[in-house]
């Protein structure tokens, strides 16, 4: 059983995967680290980045946390706001 | 500028700064021309609130402003402003200084440089 | 305040702060109607020079203004000003603090506070 | 043997004293701590300040420092600008 996430890009990931929003299959319940990990299959490139962060609702999150439908996801590669 | 110095003075202040992060000509001797800046707007409003309220927990502080502008800037322009009012300095300078470090470390907003010979994500890469 | 930014902006700069001393309306509780400064102008204004010079020896400073006012101030009035432009915002921050920090201590300029019961030289007694 | 020196005075100073410029005659040469020494016996109230420097031509002087005939000198009392 799985379930769709959607995934909005900024910056240097937006120019990586060529989209500003994606719409991903994730196995119920997803995690964030299986959302990065099946990104980075994809999009080898994100690997090289400095770091690489996933926000939940507006919430930086870790790893282990759960994605739930109707979450809003986003990929926040190194911030240089200022 | 001007508006932000009316917003912040009030009768109890002795002290305000404000800091304006503008557009330098140059990146490691590179020719800056243009910037831009991207942000997901609405995480970066709500990570700029959670800096100004834990600033104002940690310090006495009367009024504040913090802005930051996105899109295309120009050497010169201001990016970001960051105005503090306090009734004594110490406080003004601290709360302004962890609010510009913290909004850079944190904030999502993303900054691209145009030089002459190309174009560069600050901080991106290693 | 806006002639002071337009001057120190310059395309080097990354960074400026101002500071703000303003009229606060009330020391140790004590409700301030008005100050007044009396300066003793010769010395107050090659004291200010030495410590804006030792300032650009410390810190890469790319332009400054250091302002200060002398007579009759109300509460909310601007008393001093201290604007810095840097390449990195560290050294905006550290020299502004420097020369507001030296100027208290070693400028000859006397703030009298005006009360609603009366008038006081501030700091000149123990 | 004197000269004559003329001083300065400002803030609390030039209350307590009256005046914002006396006339002094110093033994010559004078020196920065006779002078203060000789203001405050005449005006007592000097001596409860929460300090009582003398500036000799724009410059923060010490007691030992000599006082030429027209040096340009004033009392500082506490500063308390900003």
């Amino acid at each position: 059983m799985s379930h769709r996430v959607s995934v909005q890009f900024f910056g240097i990931t937006r120019e990586i995967i060529g989209a500003s929003t994606l719409t991903l299959d994730l196995p119920q319940p997803g995690r964030v680290g299986e959302l990065l990990n099946s990104l980075k299959a994809q999009y080898p490139a994100l690997s090289g980045l400095r770091s690489l962060l996933v926000a939940v609702n507006g919430e930086y999150a870790e790893p282990e946390d759960p994605i739930q439908p109707n979450d809003e996801i986003a990929l926040i590669p190194p911030v240089s706001g200022g | 500028m001007n508006s932000a110095f009316k917003y912040v003075s009030t009768d109890e202040a002795g002290a305000i700064t404000f800091f304006f992060g503008t557009v330098r000509n140059s990146t490691n001797s590179r020719n800056v021309e243009q910037l831009e800046y991207e942000a997901y707007d609405r995480m970066a409003l709500k990570k700029m609130q959670e800096i100004a309220d834990e600033a104002c927990r940690r310090w006495n502080i009367l009024r504040y402003v913090v802005v930051h502008r996105k899109g295309t800037l120009l050497t010169g322009e201001i990016a970001v402003l960051v105005a503090v009012a306090t009734p004594h300095r110490a406080d003004a300078y601290d709360a302004s200084r962890y609010i510009i470090d913290t909004l850079k470390q944190t904030v999502p907003i993303w900054k691209k440089e145009y030089f002459d010979d190309g174009q560069v994500w600050v901080d991106a890469h290693p």
